[in-house]
Parts: C-alpha cells; structure tokens; sequence
C-alpha cells in the first residue's frame, strides 16, 4: 500500500508540476472539539481526489478552511507551490478555488443568473454583468453538460439542478480546483451519473477536484487518490486504483464492515396496507399523486423507488397523515379518514403507523430540543411518558439513554441538543423513536441519507430485523443499491404513478433505470 | 467541556453589565450635573431602603412579571405578542366589570372571580389576532399593534360612557366595593409579626404572578402542551410530522398569553388603584418585552428582569422626587440596562470567556 | 363628499404617509439585509429632537437636517454594533433604542433648551417651505387636472419629493445594481453571500447606514412640519411604519401604497370624527380607531401570508 | 398633570406660579413629574411626610389619591387645581373654564369671516369636553348661524404629544371652513397654533397667554391663571384656607389676553363685545352652561 502521494497515476503532466493543493499541518478546534488535527495532505493537479470518512470525522471542516470559510488554528497551505494565505473566501476564489458545500449556499428566491453573479459582478451595475454572464452560462452548458434555465427561481429547481447552479458559480469565477462536499448525498443516480461525466469534462480541461463522499462506489468508480478521515485525522492516502471499497471501509471504521445488507428471504403475512387511487394535488393546483395503488403485507419491505420529486415524498406524506389526499388507504383492513380532522399524523401514529421522515432537520427532529426531547417527538402525548397532568421528564430521559446504547447513538447523552449530533447519529435517534413503537407499518424515507458506512450498516440490518418482527415496511430512497438490496419488492414510481413492481433478483439497475424514466418495457 | 462556570454566565456577566449601565448612567447624571453616587444611593434606598420602597418596586414587578410572562409564553411559539399593551387594558376592564357587578363579600372570593374576569378579556383580546395569523396568515405583530390602538379607543369609549361616575372630572369607573380590595403586603405581613409600610401597593397579586410564573415553568416544560407550543415555535413543518395543529397551537398559546397579560390587572387595576382608570397599563406591555427577552424566556430570569425593572421604575420615580433628575434620565437607564444586559451581552461575554479559559489552561 | 374635499383629504394623506414612507423604506433597506429594526421610532424621535434642536441654533434647516441624519444614524449604528458585530438580540437591540431615545431627546433638551425637552419654535430659516412647483398657479383654474396639481401635487415641502423619489430610486438600487443584489441576498441567505467572497457586515452596516439617513430624514421632516420639536413626538409613527413594511412585504412600491393607506386613513379619520347615522352617533373614540381596525381587516381579508426576508432577526453565525 | 411641566399650556402655568413665588419671597419649593399613576399617592406620602407644607396639586386625576392621604396628614394642607375634594385639609381650586372659553368664542364669531369656527381638543374627556362646550356657546351666542366644528386628537396620551395631527386637524377644519380654530391640546396645540400661521388663519391659545407664539395669528388666548393659584398657596404657606376656591371671571382665574402680540387683530367692537360679554356673565345675566354639570352642551 503506498501511502505517499508526490508521484501519482497522473504520468503524464504530474511529475514536475507542484501539486494542486497541499496542506501542510492544519488544526482546527471549535472549543473542546479537535475537527481537524494537524493535516498534511496533497492533491495532483488534474486528478479527481477522494476524501472519505465517518460523520464528523472533520472532512467539512478542512475544506472549509481551504475555502477560507474557517480560519485554521494552526498550519499553512500551498497553492501550486505558492504558500497562499487564504484569509476568507474571497482569497480563495482568487486562488482559483471553488466549493460546493453539502448545504447549497444559494439564495432560494433568487434567479439561477443573479446567483451566479452575486459577489462576481462586474460594476456597479447589474444590467452587463447578467448579460455577460447570460453568454458565459450558454458556453459552460455546453461545454459541461450544465444546463439549467438561468432565468429560473433556484427554490424551483430540483436538489440536481441546484448543485448544477453551484458548480456553475464556481466556474463563472474561473475556478481551476473544485471542492464538492457530499454532492451525490440528494442526487438520484441519473444526476450522479451526470455529475460524475461532469467531472470527467472538468478533468479533462485540467481542473483539479477534491471530492467527499460516504460512497465507496463514487471513490472506486471516478477518483484517482482517496484519504481517509478519522476522528480529525488524515490516517491514510491511497491510490484508487490499489484499493478495495472493504478495504477503505476498514480504514474508516476501524473494524470489518459489511457492504452487503445479509437478509433471508421475505415471508410475508397478512395484507397491512391497501392504497387505493390516490390523488394529491398541491398549492399551486399540479396534481403530485395521479392515481396511486399498492398493497403492503405483513414481514416484506416494498421499495418504492424513483427520481425524486416523482410523487414519492407526497406517497410518504400522505400516509402519516401530513398531507391530505382523495382516494382510499385501508390500514389492517380499517378505512383510514385522508381530509377530515382525523387525518392528522397523531392519528396514524395511534393507529400503528411509524414513519422516519426523508427530512431529519426540518421534520424528524427538532434540532434544539435536547436528544430525550426529540424521542418524545410526536408521541408526547403517550402515558408512558406523562405523570397526569405532567409530562414524566425522569424516566423519559432514562428510556432515551437505553434506547441511545441499543442504537448506538454516539455520545449516548440524552440532554445533548439533537443539533450536536453528527447526521448518522441523528438518524439513529430517529429510527430509535419510530422502530422501538413496535409499528404495524413503518414508513421510512431516505434512511440513509447523509450517513457513513458504519451507521448504513447499522440501520440496514435494524430495518431487516424489523421486518423479520411481522412489520410492514415501505421504503422510499433515491439510492437504487439501497432499494435493491433491502426490498422484497420494489415498486418505480414516475410521474405520480407506480410504473411497474418488480422482484429485486429478476431485475436490475437498468431497467430500474428506464422505469424510473418513465419507459415500461414489459407494458409495451 | 464548557466553556464558562455555569455561574459566570448567568450571575457574572448579567453583573458586569448591569454595572457597565450604571456607569454609562452616571456619567450622564454627571453631565448634567448631578451626583451620580448620590442618585444610586437614593435609587437603592428608595426602592430597597424601606418597606416602603420594597412596596413599590414589588408592586411594579408584578405587573412586569404578568407582561413578561405573558410575551415569553407566546414566543415559545415564535410568535411575537406586542399587544401586552391593549391585552392588560382589557383585562383591566374585565377586572372592573366583575369587581363591579356584585358586591362582593370578600376579597378571596372576589380575587379568583376578578382573575377568570381578567384573563378571559386579556385572553379575549390575544385570540383574534392569533385566530387571523393561523387561519389567514395576517401578521401578529401588526395586528397585535393595532389591537393596542383599538383596546385604547374602546376602553376609553366604555370608561367615558358608561363606567363614568357622572360629575367626575377624570375618566375612571366608580371605587371597587370594599370586598374587593385585596390585602396588601402590610396585611399579609401583620399576622407574621412583620410590620409592612400600610401604604405601599405590593398586595397579594404579587403572589399570584409568582404562581403564574411557576405554573408557566410547569407548562412549558412539564406537559404535553407545552411540549408541543415549543415544538411548534421551533419547527412548524416538524410539527405538522408529529401532528401537532398548527391553528390550536397558535390560538391556545395566545390564549394563555393574552391571559396572563390580562391578569396583571389584578395588581395595577384591583389591588392598587382600586377603580379602573384610563391608560392604566402605562406602558408595562411594552417593558414586558424587555422583560422577557433579558430573562431569556425562563421564569426565574422573567422574576429577576421584572425585579430589576421594578427597581429602575421605583428608584427612578425617587430619582425626580428628591434629587431633581427629570423623570425621562431613568428612561435613559431603563434603555441603557436593555441595551447592555439584552444586545451587547456578547462584548462583555466574549473577554470573560477568554479570560476563562485562560485560567482555566493555566490550570491545566 | 365634493370633489375639493376629496383633494384635500388627499393632500393631507400625502403629508401623512411621508414620514411613514420614510420610515418605512428604512425599515424596508435595514430588514432586507437581514436586521429587523423596531427602533425605527426611536429613530425618527432623536432625528426630529435634533432637527429641531440644531435648526433653531443655527437658523438653517439644512443643517438640522444633517445632525437630524447623523443622530440618527448613530443610533443605528449602536443598533449595529449590537446586532451585528455582537451578535446580539435585534429586537432587544431595538426596544433599548427607542429607549434611549425617548428618555435622551428630553434629557438633552432640557439641559439645552431648559424648555422640558421642547425645542423652541422654528422661525421661517429652520424650516423646509413649501415648494410651488412650475404653473401651479397658472393651472389652478384647469377643471379636475387643475386643483389635483395644484392643490395635491404643487405646494409640499422637499421632503415629501424626497420620499417619493426615493420609492422608484429604492426599487432602482434594489433590482438594478450590484449592492441592491448584495443586499437582497445577506438577508435572505448570508452565508451564501459570505462564501461568494462578500463581507456580510460591511453589507448589513452599510443598510443600516441608509436606514439611518432615512430615518433622519423622517424625523427632519416630523420636528420641521410642526416647526420645532415636542416631546414623544413621533407618537407611535415608527410602529406603524413597521406595520406598513410588513403590509408592503418589504417591496418599495407596496411600502409606497401601505404607508398612502395608512396616510389616508388617518386623514379620513381627521376628517370625519364622528358620523351620525339617523339617531346613532358613531362615537369619536371609533372612528380615531378607524384607521387601525382597517388595517387589521384588510390584512384578514386582502393580503396573504407575507414572508419576511429569510435570515431577517438572526445575527450571521458562522462558527461558533 | 402627566403632560410634562413645560407643555406651554397648564403645567407650564403652574410652575411658573411656583417660579414666581420662589423668585418674589426667595422661598424655595420642590416640584415633581409623575410617570406613573401608582406614584401619585407615593409622592404624596413623600412630599407630607418629609413636612412640605402646603402641597400643591396640579391636575384632576390627583383626586383619588388625595382623598386616601388627606386624612392620614391632618397638619399639612394640600391644594387640589381642577377638582374638588371634600376634606378639611384640602383646598380645591376649581376653574370656570367655560367661562372663558365663552369669551374667546366671542371673540372667535367675530374674528371669523366664513361663519365657521373651530375647537381642537386633547382627548374626549370632561375637562375639555367643558371648555369645548363654554367656547361653542359664546360662539353661538354672538353669531347664531355659526357653526362650530369640534375635534379630539386621539385616544392614547399621545394625543397630548402630536403636533403632526394637530396641523392636519386644523387643515381639515379649515377645509371645512373654519378660521378661527381654538386648540385646547397641550403639546398638539402647539402644532395647532402654527399651522393656523401658516395657513393664514386665526388661533385661540388656551391655560397660558400664548400669544407670542405666533404673533399675528394667535386672536388671543384663553388663560387659566393656574399661575396664580399657585402663587397664592405658596404665599399662604401653611395658613392655607381650606375649602373651595372658585377661579372664575370675576376675580380674573380665568380670562382672555391682549397684549402686543394680538393688539392689531382686535378691534374695538370686538373689545367692547367681549368685555359685555364677561361684565354679563359676572353679573350672571349671561349663564355659561358648564358641561360637568350635567354633562351635555346644548350648544354642540
Ligand atoms: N461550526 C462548528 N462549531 C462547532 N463544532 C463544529 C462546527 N463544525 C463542525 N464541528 C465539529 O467538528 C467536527 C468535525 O465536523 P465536520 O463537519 O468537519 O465533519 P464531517 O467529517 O464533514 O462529517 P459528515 O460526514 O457528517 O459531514 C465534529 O465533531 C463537529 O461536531
Ligand atoms: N454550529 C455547530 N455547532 C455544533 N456542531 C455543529 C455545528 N455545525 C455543524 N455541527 C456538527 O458538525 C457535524 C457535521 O455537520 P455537517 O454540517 O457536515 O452536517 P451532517 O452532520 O453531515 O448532517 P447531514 O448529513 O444531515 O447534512 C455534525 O455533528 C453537526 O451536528
Ligand atoms: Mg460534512
Ligand atoms: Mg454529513
């Protein structure tokens, strides 16, 4: 294993040229937390450099700090052999770096034009530099592959088309270095795939790039090197091409992992679930559900998957009870009421149905509330955890505290505020809340979104186990291999409607692909 | 792992603040050319010096615990109630209402009616505002501001035409029946063997807002309820997922707000003037934001802000008697403790801290 | 109602809702970039209190004009330094202001003037004078167009051109340059700005820089309109300012139409103090509260949910 | 009372008084502001506890607060303006406003050229309510197809305060064709009073002579010599009669001004007119309805 990185797959051009980037003892502490600790690391121009990790391992905050959003507290860096002192973004931008953070810095309300001018404009007037850039975001589209309507609101586009717009800002400052943080974490694969024949355009015009991701495969599939990131620590560099996805997991972890979710097959029970043409129609009067069917038995997963924004979230939605909708679902045989009073989330709660939100920051937790708050969310009212009139805050916090160490939430300390957990752990907190109410259907959104390795392992296997109860499970993720490997069933949602159900082993990610695009082969 | 004592940052540098506003004052005092020591020793013994003063200050802290509460219980659920102001003038008019109707026998029997008087016109008063910012969207913060505005018109109008006793000069209901004067501190203190000055305002309500702000303590962080209103100011699309609704939310937080503003006519309408008057509330909606903004929403931090605004109003008010100092210095000292202890709590903050953690490596 | 009448009840809306314009435009600057500003009120007051103060010393209205802006610029910028570079609560921030306001402007006056936080009256050189603007005399005669320019449009003081100049040149700034862009973005998402290389609180004090000539020069206009200060003279203007902002949805035209409303309103309200219909007298206390019960239910009726600037009322926080 | 020492008007007058004394004997005294209606009764305890002697009161709203503190100070004298009350300590100094409002609304109906007179008012409240009521009376009685146009500022004590409004009431009472408006609004007034010069209309000052506030358009001034009740307690110090003390036109409480300031806008009919008037009134062959005491104006 070669752990040094001064010569590397990049023959040609690399071997006399200074590297892109090279950090050389960065530290970074945010009061008692040691983020970073002393980083040496280097990156080829030209290449395409991995940086892999668990959830607060500090790989967010050294970028950041290369993009001059964080002072480092200690250490220096060196742009193409140049020591450059990168005091805030503005230095770097200059120093021809450009971020795309994992929460998009862009301005909702904005058009996708005036957000890539902001801060680069030229004069004092708006009128040129629109103009300007109108010309210079036709040939960047063309070039990478990067359309996006530049007269759009950015609170229209998709998650895809968002990241577009960011890369796009950072091409429109001439941006030679490109720092994506989780950028496939919302992205269907399609957007993925496009994403990375971005890359490989931006490659191919010199740009250099440092990605992080939790996913192995991204590494494997487009990176050239990849580091590894313990605990604020930079533990290993290796070449992609010399390593395994078992192999890196172990770098990270610290412990074997495994990839593959192991499962028996499915025995399903008694019908759960029954949904029938069901329609929504949202705000602006678009119809988001056109007409949706299924039936979900006892002890299977069904997997819905699809590009999102294709109905799923309304499907979820719907369901526990946070949205209204015409159309009939049958719970254990019982009509559920889709529009009057009692077609609220507590209701279905009480009703046995669970649900892991897609979205832990706005819905799943409230991130000021301590982390034995957050387990009573949305279940406060269960006698359990009230006294009469009183809410019982003692033995809440005790049951928080057991559920944390069956979970595995780390640091397992119930007064912790939910917003100082790391993503997996906050994930953990909420699949802890929902699972552990022994639901008769759990409806689980994007479980693993934004999650590292160790922490998808964990949750898949709680999901199976689930399932192995007798539960009902309806799965909703962009992540194919997640619908692929846990599903019993997986069902491709297009348009507000269910294109078709398959069997995970009769099928496979292309023809998931093509119904996911809204072509049926076997209909036809 | 912290980075302060948990004393130095609830004792400490609310201190060094107040002592920084004290300061400032003084060296205004100076400027005008006044006695700044002798004005803190008159602001001090005035307010604590005496029963007397003791009567007083805890006579305007009530009303600035009601008010404080009150703004504090709305924001839990984000929502912003400027109308303490006009939700305490209704309350006082149903104070005198049911202090009027009957006459009563006793004043214990009396206080509990004036109370549910009180705080269903307060309450009265909060609801249609929230009732229009959950159904249709209209901002509380204006509406809240314009019911400040009609509760005047409309007290005013009522006090005019038909609480007037016919012949007076000034705009005030009749005297409330004796049955309905509540005990002052002198009375509640002379079973004790405490001699209290007979004069002073302090009287039971006193007791009351304390009650009120620990049941406030109980609801916000002891029940379901308040629960959910904390929930729901936090998140609302994480309320809407733990199906907690939106509209009765907004309008049972009100509710409680409106209530709690409305009550503090107990002490100023009930237990002190003991008639209802015209701009009784003086201002003490508006102080309530203060209030609960400085004591972070917490009830203790509610009683300690509406304390020390008890001792500016009181020790002010000593300040004009008996050393000439315009009554509008103490506005200035008012907003300066404000300004210090509530916006610029980080300048003072920010050195302790270092300072702290200096220490704290010297240790180490 | 005649026609005259109709003019006349116009014209005073327009002297009404000036100080309310300007206000709220200040609001308007300051909130957009992400600092909500209640201290609006305390604003306007010191402003006035110095233009009143400065423009009898001096006899020159110009120059009270100017501490009229720099005190209350100042205090905006206490606003600032509590709000953004403290991080602080800016609705405290705020509350303390008009505070310090209401509490300094007597103080200072009474040491200055000895008139109890009155200034003395302002002769013809400390005020603005109405300006007549080209043939309105000539035209006065001209059916309809005639008294609607002469009466209405011809005959303000600078000021009101001012404010209503400012309306189309805010928008201008706004949506038309680099810094309007800045400014719309720090308050709608200030990291976005911050990363794109922007200081966010250069941007912030800069808005609450014109927030504070704005406001000064509302206050000019209040202490110049009555020719001389008067305590708590403001009389509750910053509020309803606040209130017209939150109406306009923080846009400039809105803040034109919402502050014409309010100004209308009270002027109908000055206008017609009490009605009688048949035996039923509207009592005066209603029709005074006419103007907010209007405005309360056309916020029920007409306008939807507005939606403040995103980042507004919490300081940028970068790391912690 | 609450609107502030130095409103021009009342309070102001009352100082003075005070200002007069302590300048004429070199007595001294002590005076203070009140923000707060609980403080009354405090700084009255204070004031008799710490032997002031006598203790002057401006303002009606002090009633019930004397009422409590009287009886517990039998050896200190209070001095009530504006109000009675009934203790034997207390001197009430009550004022025959109406009857000087009737004055300066003769002088009003004769100034007017359009028929239409004006009155500005603070709050809707009895006191002005009473002046009001005299001033529409002497209006009518001189002129009887005047019209007389009444307006409040507001409801809030702000109404004290806004000289804003104040200007653009008396634009809207001049739209409706007033001339002669007569503002009785403490701080407002003021707004009043220069709008009127501005507008080239005639004003009525009220409490104190404010003439010269805008000389040449103020007509004149409807004074309440609170100046001398006060002055006149001082000197009497602690041998103050009490009992009740009727100020009216008679022994000159109430009246209207002439000075240099107004001189040119008062002709000699007008004088001879108003001086009728009040020897009428005094000789009780006019009676002035005053509005406390039944609480309606015929006149209105
Ligand atoms: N602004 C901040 N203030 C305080 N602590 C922070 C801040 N940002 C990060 N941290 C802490 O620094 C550590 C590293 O965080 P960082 O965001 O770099 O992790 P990461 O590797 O990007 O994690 P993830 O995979 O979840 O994105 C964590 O322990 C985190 O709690
Ligand atoms: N201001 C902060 N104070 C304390 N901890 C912080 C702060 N900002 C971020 N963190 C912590 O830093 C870690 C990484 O943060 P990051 O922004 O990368 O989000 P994340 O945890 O990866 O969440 P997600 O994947 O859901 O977006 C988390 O533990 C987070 O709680
Ligand atoms: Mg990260
Ligand atoms: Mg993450």
């Amino acid at each position: 294993m070669e752990l040094t990185h001064k010569s590397g797959r990049q023959e040609t051009a690399a071997h006399d040229l200074p590297p892109a980037i090279e950090l050389r003892g960065i530290s970074k502490a945010f009061g008692p937390v040691q983020a970073n600790k002393d980083i040496n690391f280097s990156v080829a121009k030209g290449t395409i450099h991995g940086i892999i990790g668990e959830n607060g391992a500090g790989k967010s905050t050294l970028m950041s700090i290369l993009y001059g959003f964080y002072k480092a507290d200690a250490g220096e860096v060196l742009i193409n052999g140049q020591t450059t002192l990168i005091p805030d973004s503005q230095a770097a931008i200059s120093a021809g770096i450009g971020m795309v953070f994992q929460h998009f810095k862009l301005v909702e309300n904005f058009t996708v034009l005036e957000n890539v001018i902001l801060g680069a404009e030229d004069g004092a007037m708006l009128r040129p530099s629109l103009a300007k850039a109108r010309k210079e975001l036709t040939r960047l589209a063309k070039e990478y592959e990067l359309n996006v309507n530049p007269d759009t609101l950015v609170e229209e586009l998709s998650v895809g088309h968002k990241q577009r717009v960011e890369i796009l800002k950072a091409l429109y400052r001439h941006a030679d270095i490109l720092i994506l943080d989780e950028p496939t974490g919302v992205l269907t694969p399609a957007e993925a795939d496009h994403l990375f024949r971005i890359f490989d355009g931006l490659k191919k015009q010199g740009k250099t790039i440092i990605l992080i991701t939790h996913k192995l495969r991204e590494i494997m599939d487009i990176t050239d090197t990849v580091s590894v990131m313990r605990r604020g620590e930079m533990t290993a560099t290796v070449k992609t091409s010399e390593t395994s996805p078992e192999h890196l997991a172990e770098l990270m972890v610290g412990r074997k992992v495994l990839l593959e979710v192991s499962k028996t097959p499915a025995r399903p029970g008694a019908s759960v679930l029954e949904v029938e043409n069901l329609r929504v129609v949202d705000e602006d009067k678009v119809e988001r559900l056109k007409g949706v069917s299924l039936q979900l038995r006892a002890g299977e997963i069904l997997g819905i998957a699809g590009v999102a924004g294709n109905g799923q979230s309304e499907l979820l939605e719907v369901l526990a009870g946070m949205q209204t909708a015409t159309g009939s679902v049958r719970l254990n045989g019982q009509e559920l009421d889709l529009t009057g009073a009692k077609s609220d989330a507590r209701t279905r709660r009480k009703k046995g149905i669970a649900h892991v939100p897609e979205d832990r920051h706005d819905e799943g937790l409230i991130l000021e509330f301590s982390a034995w708050e957050n387990i009573a969310f949305g279940y406060e009212d269960d006698p359990a955890y009230n006294k009469g009139m009183l809410m019982d805050n003692a033995a809440l916090r005790a049951e928080t505290h057991a559920k944390m160490e069956r979970f595995d939430v780390r640091p397992p300390h119930p007064r912790l505020e939910a917003k100082n957990f790391s993503g997996g752990n906050q994930q953990k907190i909420v699949l802890a809340r929902e699972i552990e109410r022994n639901p008769d259907l759990l409806l689980i959104g994007q479980p693993t979104r934004g999650v590292d390795i160790g922490a998808i392992e964990f949750i898949h296997q709680r999901i199976v186990e689930l399932r192995d109860q007798g539960k009902a499970i309806l799965l909703v993720s962009v992540e194919l291999d997640e619908i692929m490997s846990l599903s019993d069933r997986i069902a491709v949602m297009f348009d507000g409607q269910i294109m078709g159900e398959r069997r995970p082993e009769e099928t496979d990610e292309k023809e998931l692909g093509l119904l996911m695009a809204g072509i049926n082969r076997k209909a036809n | 792992m912290q980075k302060m004592p948990k004393w130095a940052d609830v004792a400490l540098i609310p201190l060094i603040n107040i002592l920084i506003a004290f300061t400032l004052s003084g060296l205004i005092i100076w400027a005008i050319g006044g006695d700044p020591f002798r004005a803190l020793k008159t602001m001090v013994t005035g307010s604590f010096g005496s029963t007397n003063g003791w009567g007083y200050t805890l006579y305007y802290t009530t009303n600035f615990i009601f008010t404080g509460l009150a703004v504090a219980t709305a924001y839990q659920a984000r929502l912003f109630n400027i109308g303490g102001e006009g939700q305490a003038m209704l309350g006082g008019l149903g104070v005198a209402l049911v202090a009027l109707s009957i006459d009563w026998p006793h004043w214990a029997i009396a206080l509990p009616a004036a109370a549910i008087g009180g705080a269903a016109f307060g309450a009265f008063w909060a609801v249609i505002p929230a009732y229009l910012q959950a159904k249709r969207g209209s901002h509380i913060v204006i509406t809240t501001i314009m019911f400040n505005f009609i509760a005047s018109a409309l007290v005013g109008y009522l006090l005019l035409n038909f609480l007037k006793v016919p012949g007076n000069m000034s705009t005030e209901s009749a005297g409330f029946p004796a049955g309905t004067n509540l005990p002052t501190f002198s009375d509640m203190l002379a079973p004790f063997g405490i001699t209290f000055a007979k004069n002073a305002p302090a009287n039971i309500s006193f007791l009351v807002a304390l009650a009120c702000a620990f049941g406030y303590w109980l609801l916000i962080w002891h029940t379901k309820l308040g629960y959910q209103i904390r929930a729901f100011g936090q998140s609302e699309t994480g309320a809407i997922y733990a199906g907690i609704n939106p509209v009765r939310i907004v309008v049972i937080t009100m509710v409680i707000s409106g209530a709690l503003a409305g009550m503090m006519a107990l002490n100023n309408v009930m237990g002190e003037a003991e008639r209802l008057i015209d701009n009784a509330v003086e201002g003490a909606g508006f102080i309530g934001i203060a209030v609960a903004l400085m004591g972070r929403n917490h009830p203790v931090g509610i009683v300690l802000a509406a304390l020390l605004f008890g001792f500016l109003f009181q020790g002010g008010s000593e300040l004009s008697l008996w050393e000439g100092i315009p009554r509008e210095l103490v506005v200035v000292i008012q907003g300066l403790v404000i300004l210090l202890t509530g916006a610029l709590d980080n300048m003072v903050r920010g050195p302790v801290e270092r300072l702290f953690l200096m220490l704290h490596k010297g240790e180490a | 109602m005649d026609f005259l009448t109709l003019i006349q009840i116009l014209d005073s809306t327009v002297r009404l809702a000036t100080p309310l314009l300007l206000a709220c435009l200040a609001g308007l600057y300051s909130e957009r970039a992400g600092v909500v500003d209640i201290g609006l009120e305390g604003k306007m007051l010191v402003a006035a209190f110095l233009a009143g103060a400065v423009s009898y010393v001096t006899g020159s209205v110009w120059l009270g004009m100017l501490a009229a802006i720099a005190g209350s610029t100042a205090l905006s910028m206490i606003h600032g330094l509590a709000s953004i570079t403290f991080r602080g609560d800016q609705l405290i921030s705020g509350v303390a202001l008009n505070f310090l306001a209401a509490g300094l402007t007597v103080v200072v006056g009474q040491a200055w003037f000895g008139l109890g936080g009155r200034t003395p009256s302002l002769s013809n050189g400390g005020r603005f004078e109405p300006i007549t603007l080209p043939f309105a005399d000539a035209v006065a005669d001209v059916p309809v167009l005639g008294p609607i320019y002469e009466e209405l449009i011809s005959g303000h003081t600078l000021l009101v051109y001012v404010a209503f100049a400012l309306v189309p040149l805010t928008w201008w700034v706004l949506y038309r340059t680099r810094f309007g862009l800045r400014l719309r973005a720090v308050g709608e998402n200030p990291s976005a700005v911050d990363t794109a290389g922007i200081s966010v609180v250069r941007l912030r004090f800069t808005a609450l820089v014109i927030a504070g000539v704005l406001c000064g020069l509302a206050g000019a206009y209040l202490a110049t309109l009555a020719a001389g200060f008067v305590k708590d003279m403001t009389a509750g203007r910053g509020y309803i300012a606040l209130a017209a902002l939150i109406f306009a949805k923080w846009r400039p035209w809105y803040a034109l139409s919402a502050t014409l409303l309010f100004g209308l309103l009270e002027a109908i309200g000055n206008r017609y103090q009490s009605i009688e219909i048949g035996a039923f007298e509207i009592p005066v206390q209603f029709m005074q509260a006419l103007p907010y019960i209007l405005t309360v239910v056309i916020l029920a009726g007409f306008v939807g949910k507005a939606i403040p600037p995103r980042a507004g009322g919490s300081p940028y926080v970068k790391e912690r | 009372d609450l609107g502030g020492k130095f409103d021009k008007s009342f309070n102001e007058a009352a100082f003075s008084g005070a200002e007069r004394w302590a300048e004429e004997t070199g007595g001294s005294y002590k005076d203070v502001e009140l923000q707060s209606d609980a403080q009354r009764e405090a700084a009255l305890r204070g004031f008799a506890d710490r032997g002031y002697n006598p203790i002057v009161m401006a303002g009606f709203s002090f009633a019930t607060a004397l009422n409590t503190v009287a009886a517990d100070y039998p050896d200190t004298k209070f001095v009530l303006i504006d109000m009675v009350v009934d203790q034997p300590n207390v001197k009430s100094v009550v004022f025959a406003e109406h009857e000087g409002s009737y004055l300066v609304g003769v002088l009003a109906a004769m100034a007017s050229k359009s028929g239409t007179v004006s009155f500005i008012g603070g709050m809707d409240i009895p006191l002005i309510s009473k002046f009001a009521c005299g001033y529409a009376q002497g209006v009518k009685d001189t002129k009887g197809d005047a019209t007389v146009i009444v307006n409040m500022t507001g409801t809030t004590p702000s109404a004290w305060n806004d000289p804003v409004k104040g200007g653009e009431l008396t634009r809207a009472q001049m739209s409706q064709g007033s001339d002669v408006v007569f503002a009785a609004a403490g701080g407002t007034g003021l707004g009043v009073l220069q709008t009127a010069a501005d507008q080239g209309i005639l004003s009525i000052g009220v409490d104190s002579n404010q003439n010269y506030l805008q000389p040449g358009s103020v007509l004149t001034s409807m004074v309440k010599r609170v100046d001398n009740a006060v002055y006149e307690a001082f000197s009497a110090g602690e041998n103050v009669m009490p009992g009740f003390s009727a100020m009216g036109l008679d022994n000159d409480g109430v009246g209207y001004t002439v000075d240099e300031f107004n001189k040119s806008l008062i002709t000699d009919e007008m004088m001879a007119a108003v001086e009728d008037a009040k020897a009428k009134i005094i000789s009780g062959e006019i009676m002035v309805h005053d509005y406390m005491s039944d609480e309606s104006c015929p006149s209105f």
